[in-house]
């Protein structure tokens, strides 16, 4: 596990998710959000679960961003305007990131060095998702086909 | 062949029925093959019949039975089964030949009708289901077939269905026989609850055999009793005649073939068919249950009789005189004389086929006129019909030694003369015979002698079709007494199963003499008092009945069939009716009135309930309420609607909770 | 230097801060739609690395799994959440989460 | 000798590598990958530069006229001086344009099209980065291609450019549905989502001649012509190019661009459209297996770039013959016939599968496949569909 | 084969949720889908069925809500066989009978799902559920869907059925307090010793015999029920009397009788009286009706009358029970629950197709039918002949046991039930006349005959009813080994 690949990698989702968080323009923000997605994949190879990352960049990348988009571009209209910002907001998140962070520290053992592993296949993911976890695979595929229904049914164009 | 049909019984009367369900379906337009599969299949039916007749020659008391089981409930079975004894087969080869001879007479008698086709359907199914009846080995079965041929005549007196008197007919023949037929069922239900079964021969525990009828003792009056009132229903016998007469509503052939030949005798048929019940425990042959079918049969037969005398249409009178002569049977079998009754049935059959299909004929050859006043001189007109009509007439009549009738019922008269009982059924027999002759005489005469009225000026005679049945039917009229005759009396014989010796001399008897001389009287008065109604011109058509000008009121009261059909509808049908709407009333006033009145009482109960909760417990129920509303109405402000502010709120908490944490160690 | 799970826990609480911040600060709907799968990325990154640090990860590989679970219904979510926004700009001409309040009590 | 020929490109590397013995590891780790690069990048572009110039010369062919022939033999140096030109225009980026966005998508799109390349075995022992699950990674890069036509439409603020985008993505959308489905059938097949193996599971050949490929088996055909549809639909090519459709939205998304942005656009097209069909060849046609046995004397790589290079020609020739659809007819396609019928090929696979591999299956799947498309056939009413139309006009 | 039962109860239930929530058009197709599916399984059943033994088969036992003994414990015997078949062929024959509302679809299915539960629940709660189950729906398709008169009617239903409910749970629940089982079987085999003691007993009896006289319905408690089954639409009508009317009947059979054969054996004549006055009195109501629909309906209080004769009779004189009239009580009141469901189903479908030609159903709004529709005019009276009970038809096999079982054992009352019999006769000779003599009547003039979908929905019923008139050993075989048991329960 790479240091210095990993502060760099640090870096690059922070900064995203905090342009993200904070860009003015939503377009922009939504780019940067795919960008700290992006990261977030890397740091899922850095822990060797390359399965995983790019699942989320296929899904992220590939749906959940293009969707965002897509939703900033048919409510183009309403982001022109002006938007507040609520400061009270920061002060929680803050609190928050400093409540963990102490719990996260307070926690002795939690600083472990990860062991060496034999690296994650697909095949052993695959064997995992059709055998033990079976049953919420199908759920998740029920729960998917809802949700794809639902969106479709939500934002279907009424009829006059 | 022989051991083949025998074995096979249940095909005679499967064949023409599976000949009715063949023409059902055939289209309405197919008038031609609907013919020829009802005569094919009566073809059959009477082929068959035949080959069961004649195994039944060979030995003496032939009795072959076939039982199977019909179903099984619970671990008991049901069984059925067909017999083929002499009583069966002689009605078996009746029953087939008179069938298809009016099967081809229908031929042309219905050739206009629009409704051919379902005509012949109903006709075959009437054939299959009678040949059942009378081969039926199980009183159930019996029944069945019962009943199939009373749904039979149902239809086929309904037939031409858009006459409203045709359909109010054939209600009153359906519900007429049914009342007769539910005292059947009764009785049938008693035998089977006796004898615990319900087939009359079966090996020796069949119910009409020695072991079925010890089991019966004193209920077997109760039970012929019930039984005959099956048959009183369904022969036509006082006080169930009523429907005979209106059932020539129907198509001639049917009436031919159904309200005379055959199924109206299925009452006489059932009583011999039982007679060991009837006759259970009978000192000298007389029990309490045969007296009652005596005195039913006197009364039938000459109220009947009488009837006939002061009736216009033609139907009518051969339909009272039929009743008459089914009365006639009862007697016959009453008094005993089983065998004679059976014998006179057989040659009923013929002669009243013939002379119902010879009444058709003349319908025919009228345009439809059924009203004898108005034709005459139909003799020079219908030579055929004429001949014909006139030989069922003296058959029925009762003319002596060259006609079946007269050979049958010198029979009967001698039976019922050795009546131990009473001596007055013979006597009022005697009179019977008189009075046919006379009723004959007249309609003979209305009919076929003097001028040509209204009716009769275009009359023609019928097609060959027509005419071959009446010719082939009065052939057997005349040559039936052969087997009939005291010097050769074969069939009696048969059916009685004893060896048939022949001796001239016994054709000579005081019987003979005293039938010629009751006929001759009865024709002879005929004759005279209708002399002249056979002259009158066409203007006077519609004139005067010379009885009626004798006697007006004993003819209008026998005109109007001596009123009974007026009693009941009076009294049992107003009291039947008022009995419905009494029982719709309950239903809709008492009953629901009645539970709409608990329905009240509640409601009563339910308003007093309220207002005691409304003021008394309510009433601090009602504070807490309130209080709990304000809050929760305060509670709500909490609720912005703001979907960041519950976020802002979860985040809160989760700090708060990781502070808990913290805090508790 | 290699990096402990404490390291990667606070890295995941960044991004989860983050998040909570694009949540709560923001009054574009999409906002907060991001905010929450970035939070939901964090719980992903928790899973991974707790599975990654684990003494017998293989055994079976639960947080995998729960990382992939996680992923698909949050991708679900997305889909729905934004159908709402978009069902929402429809009927009130606005994506501003201020003016939708009409559950308010 | 074959052999060596064969693996002369691997034998090539290492040698390249040996130089640095006693480096760091990182630093060899480096070097290779960088090689990698170079090397693909060095390949593709200059297959990119004469399939360019092929193109124009074979659609001239088909409309019978010569084509670019003016520079250099047969006109074979056209893309350098169409090089030239496109790096020497002027860049112009719209006033009113999100100018980062603007610029950021076409670096993206040529960088997505450049990385699928990286997962597909060109030759025995010729993969460029071989990763577990690599036709996972050549999707999931490869989706990031729509982000980056949005962000072309966006960035843009024109809206020719944002119509196009928006038909480019929802085209590709609905078609990276039966495209993914369609490698479904083979990586179950296999049981493996690396290509490398799914290369090697075709290795085998029947009676020595018939190679086993999965194009040979019923729903393998089924899979590589729903696949190759979605491929073109994919790479916005003929007849599917509504995005681009010149005489209705000018150029889509690529309204907007000039000069060296435009060719990069031009040439992630491209590079998309050889990462697709290198794709097809790997999961579909063996690879870089020979087609026979006596054949594999011949260089594996040659192979794999014969056969990459018959799907082009196919693609141009698609080109030069077929006319444009309608965008409704490409949804409706997608949704009601490709995508069942791509479902389809799963169950035919699994039927093939449990039957046996043989015969048996092959007829067995055939039979799924020919009842599923019947019926589909009558429930969609093709015959009314694709009567001859009847214009009414003035009505 | 284990799950086939659960299988036939939910799948209506399924499908109910199906009709509901897909488009109005395809509610009818669904329904019917739905309803082949089940069918389907009850054909499986009973091709399954082991017919020579007794007891109960495809037991499926799970525990629900043990704290008060409930269990989920459901199984078939030939009885329960019998009526599972019945469903499953009245209710698709009632969704033909007429395009519906999509919700009454629904509805339908729902009560199917609890008639097939009714008659397969071996627990009293379970059983009371799936009974409960089916009246809710039997009151809003009265109530939302129903004809003239309908709140009133559906209110009418409600009220009485819900009582007569309340009344049996009561009864069950101090049956239960006393002892502390709802187990059929058990039930059945503490019945014999008398379940409860002295007033208690009578109580609880009182209670169950309230409930389950107003279900067949028994007179006097059956005023609902021409009101109700005027009211409902066509197909809900041949599902009342086709099956809710069974409710009733199997209950006797299934609870009373067996649960409380002191009681009866005590008031047996006095319920004899009852039987006899609704095979009396029924029809001669119905003679005097003049609504088609009114008129059917008063017939099926005669005929489920005779199913009460035969059972009463039965349970009034154990000392004949077992032998031959026991079996042939049972046997009758098992095929006359049959037959009538089949019989007056169809006679409802007929009286539904006149109303559909003609907009009105009274006696004397047709005439002449025969003229014009002489198919629909056979078929019917093939229909009415088999109700009152003609040879060659469905109905006299029932008849014919139910009286010669009854006869045996109570022959003055059968005796003077016979009157019955005859007054059906009446009416429907009656009605024939009325319908289809005469001359035609106007309003007729334009009726089409029975339309080819028509026909194919009368002819496999009619048909049937022939099959089992002349050979119904093939129905016999479903119960006769339960009727054998019962009866000696009985005894």
């Amino acid at each position: 596990m790479n240091g210095a690949a990993f502060i760099v990698i640090s870096i690059l989702t922070l900064a995203a998710a905090l342009a993200a968080a904070t860009l003015r323009k939503l377009m922009h923000a939504a780019l940067s959000f795919a960008v700290a997605f992006v990261g977030i994949a890397a740091f899922f190879f850095l822990l060797g679960a390359e399965f995983v990352g790019l699942a989320l960049v296929f899904i992220y990348i590939g749906a959940v961003a293009v969707l965002i988009v897509f939703t900033i571009l048919l409510t183009r209209r309403d982001i022109e305007k002006d938007r507040g910002f609520n400061w009270s907001g920061v002060i929680i998140a803050v609190a928050v990131f400093c409540g963990l962070t102490w719990a996260i520290l307070k926690t002795a053992s939690l600083s472990i060095v990860a062991p060496h592993i034999r690296a994650l296949t697909v095949k052993r993911i695959g064997e995992a998702l059709m055998t033990s976890y079976v049953w919420p695979l199908q759920c998740i595929g029920l729960l998917l086909t809802a949700a794809l229904i639902g969106a479709l049914v939500l934002a279907m164009e009424e009829k006059r | 062949m022989n051991s083949g049909i025998i074995t096979n019984l249940w095909l005679i009367p499967a064949v023409p029925c599976a000949a009715s369900l063949a023409i059902l379906s055939l289209s309405n337009a197919r008038r031609k093959s609907a013919a020829v599969l009802a005569v094919i299949g009566q073809v059959f039916a009477l082929g068959m019949s035949i080959f069961a007749f004649l195994p039944t020659l060979q030995t003496n008391s032939f009795r072959a039975v076939q039982n199977f089981t019909w179903f099984t409930f619970g671990d008991q079975a049901l069984r059925l089964g067909f017999v083929l004894d002499p009583l069966a087969a002689a009605m078996l080869v009746m029953i087939s030949l008179v069938g298809l001879c009016i099967f081809i007479f229908s031929i042309g008698y219905m050739a206009g009708d629009k409704n051919f086709v379902r005509f012949f359907a109903y006709l075959s199914f009437f054939s299959g289901a009678m040949l059942g009846l009378v081969l039926a080995n199980s009183l159930l079965l019996l029944f069945i077939f019962w009943e199939l041929v009373g749904l039979a005549s149902y239809l086929l007196i309904g037939f031409w269905i858009e006459r409203p008197s045709a359909a109010a007919a054939a209600k009153k023949a359906f519900i007429t026989t049914r009342i007769g037929d539910m005292g059947f069922f009764l009785g049938m239900l008693w035998l089977y609850k006796r004898s615990g079964t319900l087939l009359f021969y079966d090996g020796g525990s069949g119910c009409l055999e020695s072991a079925g009828l010890a089991t019966l003792r004193a209920s077997a009056t109760f039970i012929a009793l019930l039984i005959f009132c099956g048959a009183m229903g369904k022969s036509g016998q006082f006080p169930l005649h009523v429907w005979l007469p209106d059932a020539m509503e129907g198509p001639t052939p049917v009436s031919a073939l159904i309200h005379a030949a055959t199924m109206v005798a299925a009452g006489v048929f059932l009583v011999a068919r039982v007679y060991p019940l009837f006759s259970l425990g009978g000192i000298n042959g007389v029990t309490s249950s045969l007296t009652v079918v005596v005195w039913i049969g006197v009364t039938t037969a000459l109220m009947a009789a009488l009837i006939a005398i002061a009736q216009a249409d033609i139907k009518r009178i051969l339909a009272y005189s039929t009743v008459s002569q089914l009365g006639l049977m009862m007697v016959s079998l009453g008094v005993g004389g089983v065998a004679a009754g059976i014998m006179h049935l057989l040659a009923h059959g013929f002669f009243k086929a013939l002379l119902f299909l010879g009444s058709g004929s003349v319908i025919h050859g009228c345009q439809g006129e059924h009203d004898i006043r108005k034709m005459g001189g139909l003799r020079r007109l219908m030579p055929v019909t004429f001949v014909t009509y006139a030989v069922g007439m003296m058959a029925l009549s009762g003319v002596p030694f060259f006609f079946s009738g007269a050979w049958t019922k010198e029979e009967i008269l001698r039976a019922t003369e050795h009546w131990p009982r009473s001596h007055a059924p013979y006597f009022l027999m005697l009179a019977g015979v008189v009075l046919t002759a006379l009723y004959m005489t007249r309609q003979i005469i209305y009919v076929f002698f003097g001028n040509s009225r209204v009716a009769s000026e275009r009359a023609h005679e019928s097609p060959r079709v027509m005419t071959m049945p009446l010719i082939a039917l009065a052939v057997c009229a005349i040559f039936f007494s052969v087997v009939l005759t005291p010097a050769w009396p074969w069939l009696h014989a048969y059916l009685r199963g004893e060896p048939a010796q022949f001796d001239v001399a016994r054709l000579i008897q005081p019987m003979v003499f005293v039938s010629l001389v009751l006929v001759g009287a009865g024709i002879g008065l005929g004759i005279w008092v209708y002399r002249k109604a056979g002259a009158q011109d066409r203007q006077r058509s519609a004139e005067i009945d010379p009885l009626e000008y004798a006697q007006p009121a004993l003819f209008r009261f026998l005109a109007n069939k001596m009123w009974i059909d007026e009693l009941y509808g009076r009294t049992v049908i107003t009291f039947s009716w008022a009995a419905a709407r009494l029982s719709d009333w309950m239903d809709r006033y008492f009953w629901d009135g009645l539970v709409r009145g608990f329905g009240a009482v509640g409601r009563v109960f339910a308003m007093l309930t309220t207002s005691v909760d409304e003021h008394g417990i309510n009433a601090g129920v009602d504070e807490t309420t309130a209080g709990t509303r304000g809050l929760g109405r305060l509670m709500s402000k909490a609720h912005s609607g703001q979907i960041q502010t519950y976020l802002a709120a979860l985040a809160v908490g989760m700090l708060a909770l990781l502070l808990l944490y913290a805090w508790l160690g | 230097m290699t990096p402990t799970l404490q390291i990667f826990l606070i890295v995941s609480a960044a991004l989860f801060s983050i998040g909570l911040l694009a949540a709560l600060s923001r009054r574009h709907a999409i906002f907060i739609l991001i905010g929450i799968e970035m939070m939901l990325a964090a719980a992903n990154l928790n899973f991974i690395a707790f599975w990654r640090f684990a003494p017998k990860p293989h055994q079976p590989p639960v947080g995998v799994m729960l990382a992939l679970f996680s992923i698909a219904i949050s991708a679900a979510e997305a889909a729905v959440g934004l159908a709402m926004v978009i069902v929402a700009y429809r009927h009130y001409r606005t994506t501003n989460v201020d003016q939708l309040d009409q559950l308010k009590g | 000798m074959s052999k060596s020929i064969d693996q002369v490109f691997p034998n090539a590397k290492q040698w390249l590598l040996s130089w640095l013995a006693g480096s760091p590891s990182w630093a060899i780790q480096v070097v290779s990958i960088l090689t990698n690069i170079f090397a693909l990048l060095a390949v593709f572009l200059t297959l990119f530069a004469l399939i360019s110039v092929l193109e124009r010369k074979i659609l001239a062919r088909i409309q019978n006229r010569y084509g670019p022939n003016r520079v250099g033999p047969f006109g074979l140096f056209q893309p350098i001086a169409d090089g030239i030109k496109m790096l020497i225009k002027e860049d112009i980026v719209p006033a009113r344009a999100d100018k980062i966005v603007h610029f950021l998508a076409p670096v993206l799109i040529a960088a997505t099209a450049i990385l699928t390349l990286g997962v597909i075995p060109y030759g025995r022992n010729m993969t460029p980065f071989t990763i577990d699950g690599g036709i996972l990674f050549f999707f999931a890069v490869g989706s990031a291609t729509e982000l980056a036509v949005f962000m072309a439409g966006w960035g843009s603020n024109n809206k020719f450019s944002m119509l196009g985008a928006m038909r480019a993505i929802a085209q590709m959308f609905s078609y990276e549905l039966p495209l993914i489905i369609t490698v479904l059938p083979v990586v179950m097949v296999v049981g493996s989502l690396t290509p490398d193996r799914i290369v090697a599971a075709q290795a085998e050949y029947t009676f020595g001649l018939v190679p086993r490929w999965f194009v040979f088996t019923p729903w393998g055909a089924a899979a590589f012509i729903l696949f190759f549809v979605s491929g073109l639909v994919e790479s916005n090519r003929t007849p599917f190019d509504v995005p681009e459709g010149e005489s209705e939205i000018v150029a889509g998304h690529m309204t907007e661009y000039s000069g060296f942005k435009y060719a990069t656009f031009f040439m992630a097209e491209y590079i998309g459209m050889f990462a697709i069909s290198g794709l097809g060849v790997t999961l579909f046609l063996g690879g870089w297996h020979a087609p026979a046995r006596v054949l594999e004397i011949i260089p594996s790589y040659v192979w794999f770039f014969v056969k990459l290079s018959v799907l082009l020609f196919v693609y141009i020739w698609v080109r030069g013959t077929l006319p444009r659809t309608r965008i409704d007819q490409i949804m409706n396609v997608a949704w009601k016939f490709m995508l069942p019928m791509a479902f389809t090929c799963i169950i035919a696979a699994a039927v093939w599968h449990y039957a046996g591999r043989g015969l048996r299956g092959w007829l067995w799947s055939l039979l799924v496949i020919v009842i599923v498309y019947t019926a589909l056939s009558i429930l969609l009413d093709t015959r009314r569909k694709f009567a001859q139309r009847v214009y009414r006009f003035a009505e | 084969m284990v799950g086939l039962i659960t299988a036939i109860i939910f799948i209506p239930l399924l499908g109910a949720l199906a009709v509901w929530i897909w488009p109005q058009k395809n509610a009818r197709p669904l329904a019917l889908i739905c309803n082949v599916i089940s069918a389907a399984c009850a054909l499986a059943l009973w091709r399954n069925f082991d017919a020579t033994a007794s007891g109960l088969q495809f037991v499926e036992r799970h525990d629900w809500i043990p704290a008060i003994g409930a269990e989920y414990l459901v199984g078939v015997d030939g009885l329960s066989l019998l009526l599972v078949l019945l469903t499953s062929l009245i209710v698709p024959f009632a969704f033909l009978a007429q395009p519906m509302p999509r919700g009454s679809y629904a509805t339908v299915l729902v009560m199917q799902s609890a008639l097939y539960g009714t008659f397969t629940a071996q627990n009293f709660i379970l059983w009371f559920l799936f009974y409960e189950m089916s009246l809710i729906p039997a009151f809003l398709l009265i109530k939302i869907w129903g004809g003239e008169n309908r709140d009133r009617a559906a209110t009418k239903f409600f009220l009485y059925t819900f009582l007569g409910s309340v009344a049996m749970l009561l009864s069950f629940l101090g049956i239960y307090l006393a002892r502390g089982t709802f187990d059929f079987a058990t039930l059945a085999g503490l019945g014999k010793n008398g379940l409860l003691t002295g007033n208690l007993a009578w109580l609880a009896f009182a209670g169950v015999f309230v409930g389950l006289a107003v279900k067949v319905p028994l007179f006097p408690f059956h005023t609902w029920l021409p009101d109700a089954y005027q009211a409902a639409p066509t197909g809900v009508s041949m599902v009342l009397t086709g099956l809710l009317s069974k409710m009733g009947v199997y209950g006797f059979v299934r609870l009373l009788l067996p649960l409380f054969p002191n009681q009866i054996r005590v008031v047996g004549p006095w319920l004899l009286v009852l039987a006899v006055c609704s095979i009396v009195f029924a029809p001669l109501a119905a003679w005097a009706q003049r609504d088609l629909k009114r008129m059917v309906a008063y017939l099926s209080i005669n005929h489920l009358g005779y199913c009460m004769l035969g059972l009463f009779a039965l349970a009034a004189s154990p000392v004949v029970a077992a032998g031959v009239d026991a079996h042939a009580a049972l046997s009758g009141v098992f095929m006359q629950i049959f037959n009538h469901g089949i019989t007056a189903a169809t006679l409802f479908y007929f009286v539904g197709l006149l109303e559909q030609r003609r907009g009105l159903r009274g006696i004397d709004d047709f005439g002449g039918l025969m003229q014009r529709t002489p198919l629909l005019c056979g078929w019917m009276s093939a229909a009415m002949f088999s109700s009152l009970g003609l040879p060659g038809l469905n109905g006299f096999i029932g008849e014919f046991l139910i009286f010669k079982g009854s006869f045996a054992v109570a022959g003055p009352f059968t005796a003077i039930a016979i009157i019955g019999l005859l007054v059906t006769a009446i009416v429907f000779a009656r009605a024939m006349q009325a319908l289809f003599s005469g001359p035609l009547a106007q309003s007729c003039s334009a009726f089409p005959d029975l339309l080819r979908t028509e026909r194919l929905v009368i002819v496999p019923v009619t048909l049937l009813m022939f099959a089992i008139g002349i050979a119904p050993q093939f129905m016999f075989n479903i119960f006769n080994t339960t009727v054998v048991h019962m009866a000696r329960l009985f005894a």
